[in-house]
């Protein structure tokens, strides 16, 4: 393993010193560990964390017109609750705050706990479920779809939102539809080091692909064969637009009665009248003129099919460390959630307008 | 014959001294079927645990669970980090005020714990993660209460019965936490926080039995 | 080799097409090879051009504020110079046209039979040498310092006064001026691999770097033992502020003879009064997070030497494939530098206000 | 004896078949000292060259020259395509107008040719790069010329001078092109250039004297 690293133990600490430095703007408090910025207009506090090793997520994208703060855990690790808790109480501006969270076991668990906290502490706190990562197929045997790329797709567009003044519960509507109407799947060339563990996570062969890979270097939904990107990318495609309604129970926080309910709801379909937000995503060793040949295949593809795409950002947005590979993600848009994408934002790693 | 206070701390203080020592391994399990962190994740707690507890050796054995819980849940992260959290601190219901425990604490300060990782993660049998090793040491605690054994003997049994039950994971398929994406391909591996329950059943059997 | 394309011959092609199918604003055309857009106003035409491999260099520069249009030659081969002519002829609106060329022998020859082309047509054309990489010590006994990162830095600020209506010789003055205050140092972990040749240009030890490398997977200066991203990142501070002053002959299109001379030409000196602009950029291979922690060093070291940083920009802009690396690229600016930088662009690759 | 028009025709559609089947000996050539594209450089224009030479077969070898160095010059790129662009743009005007040529000719044609190149690129003896190789090559020829050899003699010698020329860039660090910024690192390789000019040289020997 060579990294440009001092030592394994830091590596969250001072990346995070190196965006601070970088983007006197954001402030970065260590001791519990969150990154949060000063909005320019009083409004719903947007919050965000999760493993590091995602970058730019989370961190890159607290800003203007996006999101109030984050809190890194360790390296695919999330972060616990006295992170979220302390960020929340520096962040909120009295319009309440909300919680994006990708669904991890770990992840919703610690969330789930500092909501806790902060409901006895009279927060008004909510939040959010994102599932977008299609290539887990059910609910029932497996811990739900995982949270991937969609997020960076729906932290703009919320963020946006919280920026023109909506109120915490019109985030939460807001959210929740986003995350409804987004789709994503991941396709890994090569393994991931995580610095700690020292050595890749899996070893592909030269035609080999991790089909259906997360972000956090665990091994895919099945090894495929691997020869050329139009056809991985043909793959990736029909996983994406072949999916079936896909429901499953979310917990959310019910803020009169200060408990979870649990609430059965259902993605929505893809169709060809609408415009669809497409990210294609590297996981992070991947150059872009390889993301460049991908989204050709993609948007071949669309076209072919009548899909039609209204947006698109091709780039690192949610990645996994080192990994080699990309992730679609497709999101179903309709006008509102165009305007709210092309909103002012100003962000390390998204900006525009501004 | 009672597990002392003292004794309580050597096990979490060995708790610690094993993770350190376990932690690759344990990191390279979770590398096979999850995110290659949970050796580390259960070293950076336990270090922390250490660290804490010189600081509340004079109070009971409620307060030195609820602490342990309290730290692991604000240091571990991960599914592992509010698991093990919960855990310690529904167990420590059961040892409040006391400074000693006997065999019947000993079972509802783990039937407790294992209650409310349930309660939090909701897994259920067979579902492939440190409740296997769980329910399979309760039961064998309830086994030896019925059979009259003494604390030793049952201690000894626990050990073998958390043995047993990490190596059951071995052929389960996860449905819970991210072994649970990768459906069959999780199947022949270990669990890697069912491994970390186990290590630290025998680390309580070893300190107070002493070493097998 | 695991690359996500489908034929080798056909990588720079379909990168150009995605590029194209992504931002409907630039065109493409295929033979001879080259992208351009139609600027908002009459301005002087910027145009690059270079081997392929950079990506987003250079077609990712093009748009409103920066490139005019870009002739990207095949995987680390420097374009034609029919490229170079008929890319000219399509973007010339009457103001002249100006080339940025790396100093490489390949772009230079073909970027000189191009210019005298053109003049042959009467179109007013003038052409920089851009040479920022100080890895080279001397240029008596090499082809003389390589043009890389400062590349991204000078496109956009020269952009920014095309935009604002300045003349190609003012365009010509300031971008000599700048090649002049600017710096730039590599290292790779790992090289990359060129798609044609299927295997890694060469092959470094877990405890090497090749130090002083360039953007095409030669190997660098030297190889050195790495040890940790701190005393990497101090040996580079060292190579960029250390450096020599640093003559060497250019030449210049003398557009009233027509015909070549030769200018002797030496380098700036940095000092502690400037601010400087910073780009910690990746070469391909290297994720945003190692990307921070090379940030961090350098800005540290930066603070503790009384180097001012004015702005900076962390990612990857000027690449080599997957390299696995980073360059640091210092450019001494004054006001009128940094408002230039400041100004509003729009490129697939570099965005603000607008 | 001279060489037909037939046999230069001969000689660049070997030389295309050569590049073809030395690509990636020369890329990696190119990959020890440089940035590994030259094989993969002058198989993609001779292979134009090859194309199209067919529709220019009725010319005299001045165009056919001339038409060849364009060629090359808008589809190899880098540094060899402007060079060997102009070595046979300058090459072509001892070749003007005729259906064939003599030793006089061809020692001119090179000669010229290397002059372009230098006139490009500046290179010095030395230097290591293909002018090494085409200066011995020329020195070989006006020896033979002096010493009254016949044309087939000359080819002969040529095609070792050519090799030599080749094997002396060996030992030579690099002060031009790409493998300059190397320093001493490049002493030691043989400069792929250097070599694709041999191949062409050894080309037309084998092309006119047939195979050795
Ligand atoms: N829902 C759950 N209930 C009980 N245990 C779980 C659950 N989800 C995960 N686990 C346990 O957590 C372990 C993984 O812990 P760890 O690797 O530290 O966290 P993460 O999976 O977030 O990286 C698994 O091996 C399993 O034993
Ligand atoms: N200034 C020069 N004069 C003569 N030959 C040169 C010069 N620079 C480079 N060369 C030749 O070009 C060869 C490299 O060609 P090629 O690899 O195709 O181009 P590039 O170096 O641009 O990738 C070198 O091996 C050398 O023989
Ligand atoms: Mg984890
Ligand atoms: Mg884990
Ligand atoms: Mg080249
Ligand atoms: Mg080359």
């Amino acid at each position: 393993m060579k990294k440009l690293i001092n030592n394994v133990d830091d590596i969250v600490k001072e990346q995070l010193e190196g965006m601070a430095l970088a983007h006197p703007e954001l402030k970065f408090n260590d001791e519990p560990r969150y990154v949060w910025h000063e909005p320019k207009q009083k409004q719903v506090a947007l919050l965000s964390g999760g493993g590091s090793g995602h970058e730019p997520l989370h961190a890159g994208f607290i800003g203007d017109g996006m999101l109030t703060g984050a809190c890194p855990g360790e390296v695919f690790t999330s972060p616990t609750p006295d992170q979220m808790y302390e960020c929340a109480q520096k962040v909120d501006a009295g319009e309440g705050v909300l919680f994006f969270v990708k669904n991890y076991t770990g992840d919703v668990l610690n969330f789930e706990t500092a909501v806790e906290l902060l409901h006895g502490d009279d927060v008004k706190v909510g939040s959010i479920i994102i599932d977008d990562d299609v290539a887990v197929k059910d609910s029932l045997y497996t811990a739900g779809r995982r949270g991937v790329a969609a997020t960076v797709l729906l932290e703009k567009i919320v963020g946006a939102a919280a920026a023109q003044g909506q109120s915490l519960e019109q985030c939460e509507a807001l959210a929740r539809r986003v995350n409804n109407q987004a789709r994503s799947f991941g396709v890994a060339l090569q393994a991931c080091t995580v610095p700690a563990a020292g050595k890749p996570s899996f070893v592909l062969a030269d035609n080999e692909v991790e089909f259906g890979v997360g972000i956090h270097g665990e091994p895919g939904i099945e090894r495929r064969e691997f020869t050329d990107v139009k056809t991985l990318v043909e793959q990736v495609f029909s996983e994406l637009v072949d999916c079936p309604d896909y429901s499953r129970t979310l917990r959310e926080w019910d803020r009169e009665k200060g408990e979870w309910t649990e609430l059965e709801t259902t993605t929505e379909r893809f169709d060809l009248d609408s415009e669809y937000i497409v990210l294609v995503n590297g996981l992070g060793g991947t150059p872009q003129c390889e993301l460049l040949g991908v989204y050709r295949e993609f948007a071949l593809k669309c076209k072919a099919t009548g899909y039609n795409i209204g947006r698109q950002l091709i780039g690192d947005y949610c990645t996994a460390l080192n990994m080699e590979g990309f992730s679609i993600t497709m999101l179903k848009a309709d006008k509102e959630l165009l305007e709210l994408w092309d909103a002012a934002v100003n962000t390390p790693a998204l900006r525009w307008k501004c | 014959m009672t597990i002392e206070k003292s004794q309580i701390l050597n096990w979490l203080n060995s708790c610690a001294d094993i993770f350190a020592k376990e932690r690759d391994y344990l990191t390279q399990l979770d590398a096979d079927i999850g995110d290659a962190d949970h050796g580390i994740n259960m070293n950076r707690g336990f270090e922390r645990v250490k660290d804490k507890i010189t600081t509340i050796e004079d109070q009971d054995i409620g307060t030195i669970f609820k602490t342990t819980g309290m730290t692991l849940l604000s240091s571990v992260g991960g599914a592992s980090g509010p698991l093990y959290g919960t855990f310690f601190i529904r167990a420590a219901a059961a040892g409040n005020g006391k400074q000693s425990i006997d065999l019947n604490d000993l079972c509802q300060i783990f039937s407790d714990g294992v209650d409310g990782v349930v309660a939090r993660g909701k897994a259920q049998p067979g579902d492939k993660t440190m409740c296997d090793v769980w329910w399979t040491v309760v039961e064998a605690l309830e086994k030896s209460k019925d059979e009259g054994q003494d604390l030793q003997q049952a201690l000894v049994a626990m050990g073998e019965a958390s043995e047993k039950g990490a190596a059951a994971t071995i052929e389960m398929q996860a449905k819970k936490g991210r072994a649970s994406y990768l459906g069959e391909r999780s199947i022949g591996h270990q669990d890697p926080g069912a491994t970390s329950s186990m290590m630290m059943v025998k680390a309580l059997r070893d300190v107070v039995v002493g070493q097998a």
